[in-house]
């Protein structure tokens, strides 16, 4: 009788548990609305219908490649994985007992493969702002399912997986190195193959080119922000109350200090409090503080998030001086805070210390070779096949004609 | 007739359109413009770099009146639109060889 | 003292569920925000008031109505309910029985209504997307408040209720029949009686009449899919976490598939890939996965959500062809995919056969000619008393003029 | 053992518990992108930037200032509380005891200080709406801080940090008066000192300066409906069943009611249906429900709700008879109906009685009181040092050129 | 030649473009304004205080045409776009000195 | 003196703008219109369907010069507006009989 009573209490923390890591997952599916608006937002309307409609096909391709092998790549289990790379078969299915406590007390089966598929897609997602205003849609499709399905669980399966960097106790809590700086090399490759957007550079002169709607903007940072609470929140892996908790505030105020500090910074820089750096500071603090969401007290999660959101105001324009174009700064954002994140690890907090820090640089030096590799290998081959760049004539007329043949805000006179 | 077009400070046309009004003018067109000219724009930010937006947002009026109206709409203009600061706009005036009024297809002076 | 510990675990497994269905029921709420936003995004910015406030207002009458006799109609309990029709009394009341697991373990009194209550004013919103940009105002809210009031309730009760459909076997897990296609036919009978908008059909010749603004499309689907993790996951009516989370994963699988699916067939057919027809293939497949979200598979779902995403698109045109005039497409996702969505619960999954086919057939079929006839009747009493349609100069100078002497954005000179 | 099993079984219910409590707060929190939203909406587009910059960054300004040393003056505890004022103590921080059911059986002390922390920002955020399109920016920074850090906590401490008020027996659930009241009295005074518009008030005649985008404002809206649920549902600090559900019931039927309200009164009033209307009367229903959302039944929620909703339809056209500008109508919604919302307590439901009433009376008196003096002294030292309102050429030619030499929708050509 | 340019009402604009280029007129340029005239605008609402909007939504079609053309031109639009309430619009007419077609740099009446 | 109104292509405004300016014309103002003529506009989709949208986006370019200088104007306009392609766009020539400037009420000449 008492074994039934404990197994029902067990079940019923199984429950919670499971609750939880749904509720994350809708909250990281959300996420992808934030990315879409956000960089809606930071481009011109010109070229608004092929942002969206890269920003809402990339979750439904993330998943469905995820589905046919992605999961079983990034997580092969035990039997199936090596140090470097491992694989389990095609698909998703489970027994009864993936949808009990026996297969994990934080989740079930279904809901474990559904938060990791939605985080999966983020990692594309951060490409295509990089790339934005001037990529071809279809090579951008090769390169997303690619990326998705094949660089981002390679990676994903090192740390998570229970791969090298796992055993060599390098720490990524919520992935400011497996999710954000493998999304932020392979923007780097992308803009560095495809060259700036025309216009962007004058001799000895930076041409702004600004986004279109800055209210898309802010939406998209709050939905971000919001995301979040599910993406590092969730990555406790279970709804325990002191480790969750802890996970929201400490990510709460680094994306607050990020964003006064990026506030600050550009305040003093450009003597006008910009906008559009308050927003990607709050990004700044969100990435910086994931690797070590779960280490940090208030006081270090402000310093990582203050400095994160200082870092990309100056790395917005340190990219700009060397003339790679990057519409939405998801360079900055999401590769330099993603790094600066990672070492944060070894830097403040209850890992901080030499080891760790070593165990840092080394996740984050494997990472960018293998992305950087990869996926250079992937833009050039796309180059010299299909192309990976629009015509001169459809980037100045606008993707949205070239590629869609339509308009996002058709309306000429609105009263007719 | 002629046709007045003044290009002017967008926050003047309500005024403008009132003066005009109580002055018997009972009709103009209005449309957005950007203009370039001495007042030189505004400096911009975006994103950590600085740029010169260098079209101003002006408003174009057009007027079309009889000959002898044309003196005090382009008093009316200079008064109400005038603030002294550069930018405050030009008053550019043509002649119209016809004008057609659609509703009743009068021309000439009836259909303004 | 066992005794004791036995009702504290239920309690709180009580407690879990219901927090499950509260959740449920507030994604199921944001659903409106995702139609009104979408809506808007479809139609010309010279109706844009006129649809935000039919928007916003549905959920509030379609709350009200529900509080004063919708949901003891659609609900009424053994005692009050024949197989056609049921009704216990006005307005809603609890002892606090109603607030314990007596009631049932899934959730108390007071979440099982506004759950309910939130689902209800889903079916007048569909119908609000297909009559948008013609239709009178005042008209259509009686409309809607008979609709939620009285339609709806009625055919939810033979199923949900414990009526005739159920008795009968027929099978709708979340409402692909009882919500969308109620909505749906509802959405057709309105198309019919008003005709379509001006300027739409010219001699031989379709005349599309792009939506004004893609952002706010895009926000739209992706709110609905978010909207449809409670709309589905809060139909098992527990946290069940197996339950739930194969749900939130037959969901996601069907969506992705129907965008996926509506992007291929619609980049064949007009070889331009339309950002509006992925939009419609997520609904698609969300709505086709809606009947049997819970019997399905991985495989079954990318197979439901695929045919979906392609129907839509088809369909979409078909309805054209006919000269049947819904700028939103709401007959071709909620109706279409609503009906192939029934039957696929007869095709695919665990309850698949023959007789589960027959079951659905008779279920889409005494839908259909129950909310045919009794919208028709509503359509027409309305067009021969008050009229249903706006004047020809109202609706080309817009209905923000005409119904609300108000613009959605009044700006001229941006800078005045 | 059985001490183990109760334990487990009270660890669940905690865990539960902190689950909703957190979930809460990331609804509170959304709140914040439902006010940006329906504040850019409701004003003119030069001054967006201006609005989108003040909602991004009060929300980050807020939850450091609380961190830093608000939370501790707002709930100092008992050793350190007056009945007016305490403070414990700069920083946040908790021993173990703060993650288990010891500190309070709803919530870990990290869930305890976000929720608290997104609630207080909420307080700024309302005056920020009143004010918008005038104020300078620093020293509507400054004046933030103060309010965030000061004034409000001050108050929350009378009634929910256990001070005079609480003692009193004065009730106010969620806030009517301790959050809205508190952010409606800064918004008068604001008004007052800063003086209306360029161009709102002329001789015996009032101008409508119309919003530039209605879909942001109903996206707000629905937003802030949807936060709601968390703000009015975790104020139940638990998540009883019973409780929340009940609570998650009036705030709906409230919603809606004061929504339909609004919409006859200004229908009648003006002869045509006003959606600002109907989105104030939805707000004014969830703000008159706020003070007594557990206390009340179906019934007294919709008469309460419907009573505010008419309410901001006079107090909108009684203010702007004042000539008091507020742009985005935040006295209307949270001074007036956050009076009415907190009197109602002593007027209906299970308090109601002429003690309550009194009760109520003198909580109401001394926020104002307290609210007024403390904001009109901020107000006035602001003035006379470095000034509170922007130029007259500036206020012209929007603040987003003046502030932030930015424009929210920069594209002169859409296709260039 | 000829420069015409009608101030019309929106919805008409699809009307008169389809029926100019029946009669053989390749090529107009549209614009949008606002008008003021005798058709005094709508009274719109915001926010329980009724304002009247003064100016209406119109569209401005400009046609450079030959002398021998331009009467035919007048009469087309005169056609299209009345509709006999206030508001129909007027048509102005111009004398232009040149035109000239950037591609080709021909002028005159060739460039158009 | 002269307006000169140039109807060409939106990308090509700014170099316009920067030769002009170079060439020290000191003034324009710019608006956006739609343009139908030999080049014929875009295929669109929308849910399905074709349709051709027959507007193009064009640039308006206003210029009021000496008479002297109009031809200059001229020259650099159709130097920096030719791509070679159908819908280069028109130039426009008025004579124009009087411009003022409204804050120093200077007209003719000294006007612009
Ligand atoms: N030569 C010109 N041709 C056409 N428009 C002009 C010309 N010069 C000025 N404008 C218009 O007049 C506006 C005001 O001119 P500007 O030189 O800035 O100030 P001011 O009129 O005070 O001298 C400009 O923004 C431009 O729109
Ligand atoms: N004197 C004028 N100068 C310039 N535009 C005018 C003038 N009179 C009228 N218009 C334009 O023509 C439009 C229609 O004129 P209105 O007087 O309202 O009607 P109608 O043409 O039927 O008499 C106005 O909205 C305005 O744009
Ligand atoms: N007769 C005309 N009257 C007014 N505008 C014209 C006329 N013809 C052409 N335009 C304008 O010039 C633009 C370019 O003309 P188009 O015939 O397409 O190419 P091109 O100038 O190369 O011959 C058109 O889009 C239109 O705005």
């Amino acid at each position: 009788m008492e074994v039934d009573l404990t197994q029902s209490i067990n079940n019923n923390l199984f429950t919670i548990n499971n609750l939880w890591m749904m509720i994350a997952t809708a909250l990281v599916f959300i996420m992808h609305l934030g990315f879409a608006t956000l960089e809606t937002g930071l481009t011109r309307s010109k070229n608004t219908v092929n942002i969206l409609f890269k920003n809402s096909i990339i979750p439904a391709l993330g998943i469905l490649t995820y589905t046919l092998w992605g999961f079983n790549m990034m997580y092969p289990g035990e039997s199936f994985a090596g140090s470097f790379f491992g694989f389990s078969g095609f698909g998703v299915f489970t027994d009864a007992e993936g949808l009990t406590p026996i297969y994990n007390i934080g989740y079930t089966y279904w809901t474990d493969f559904l938060f990791q598929a939605m985080f999966a897609a983020t990692a594309a997602t951060i490409v295509s702002g990089a790339v934005a205003e001037r990529i071809k849609l279809s090579s951008f499709l090769i390169f997303s399912t690619l990326f998705v399905g094949i660089v981002y669980p390679v990676v994903g399966m090192w740390k998570w997986g229970g791969g090298f960097l796992n055993e060599l106790g390098f720490y990524d809590f919520a992935g400011s190195t497996i999710v954000h700086s493998v999304g932020g090399w392979g923007a780097l490759t992308g803009v560095v193959f495809l060259g700036p957007r025309l216009g962007k550079f004058g001799k000895n002169k930076i041409n702004p080119i600004p986004g279109h709607s800055m209210p898309l903007a802010v939406i998209g940072v709050f939905l971000l922000w919001l995301g979040w609470f599910g993406f590092n929140g969730g990555s406790v892996l279970s709804a325990d109350p002191g480790l969750v908790s802890l996970v929201l505030v400490t990510t709460s105020l680094a994306a607050s200090a990020g964003g006064v500090s990026a506030m600050i910074s550009s305040w003093m820089y450009t003597k006008k409090p910009d906008i559009t750096m308050v927003l990607n500071g709050i990004l700044a603090g969100l990435v910086g503080i994931t690797a070590g969401a779960d280490l940090m007290g208030p006081l270090s999660s402000i310093i990582i998030g203050g400095i994160s959101g200082s870092l990309v105001v100056f790395s917005v324009v340190f990219f700009d001086k060397m003339k790679l174009d990057d519409p939405v700064g998801a360079m900055s954002v999401h590769l330099v805070c993603g790094i600066f994140g990672t070492l944060a690890v070894g830097l403040f907090g209850s890992k901080a210390g030499l080891d760790q820090l070593w165990a840092q640089v080394i996740g984050i030096a494997s990472t960018a070779v293998f992305v950087v590799i990869s996926t250079s290998l992937m833009w050039y081959v796309l180059k010299k096949t299909m192309g990976i760049r629009v015509s001169e004539l459809e980037e100045v007329e606008g993707l949205d004609f070239g590629e869609h043949a339509m308009e996002a805000y058709p309306e000429f006179e609105k009263v007719s | 007739m002629k046709k007045i077009e003044a290009i002017i400070r967008p926050h003047k046309v309500e005024d403008l359109h009132t003066a005009l009004q109580e002055a018997g003018f009972n009709g103009i067109t209005v449309s957005e413009v950007r203009g370039y000219g001495r007042q030189k724009g505004h400096k911009e930010i975006y994103r950590g770099s600085e740029y010169n937006l260098e079209f101003v947002p002006k408003v174009k009026i057009e007027l079309v009146c009889s000959d002898d109206a044309a003196e005090n709409a382009i008093k009316i203009i200079i008064e109400t639109s005038k603030t002294g600061q550069v930018g405050d706009g030009k008053i550019f005036v043509f002649s119209i060889e016809d004008a057609i009024r659609i509703r009743t297809e009068e021309s000439g002076e009836q259909a303004i």
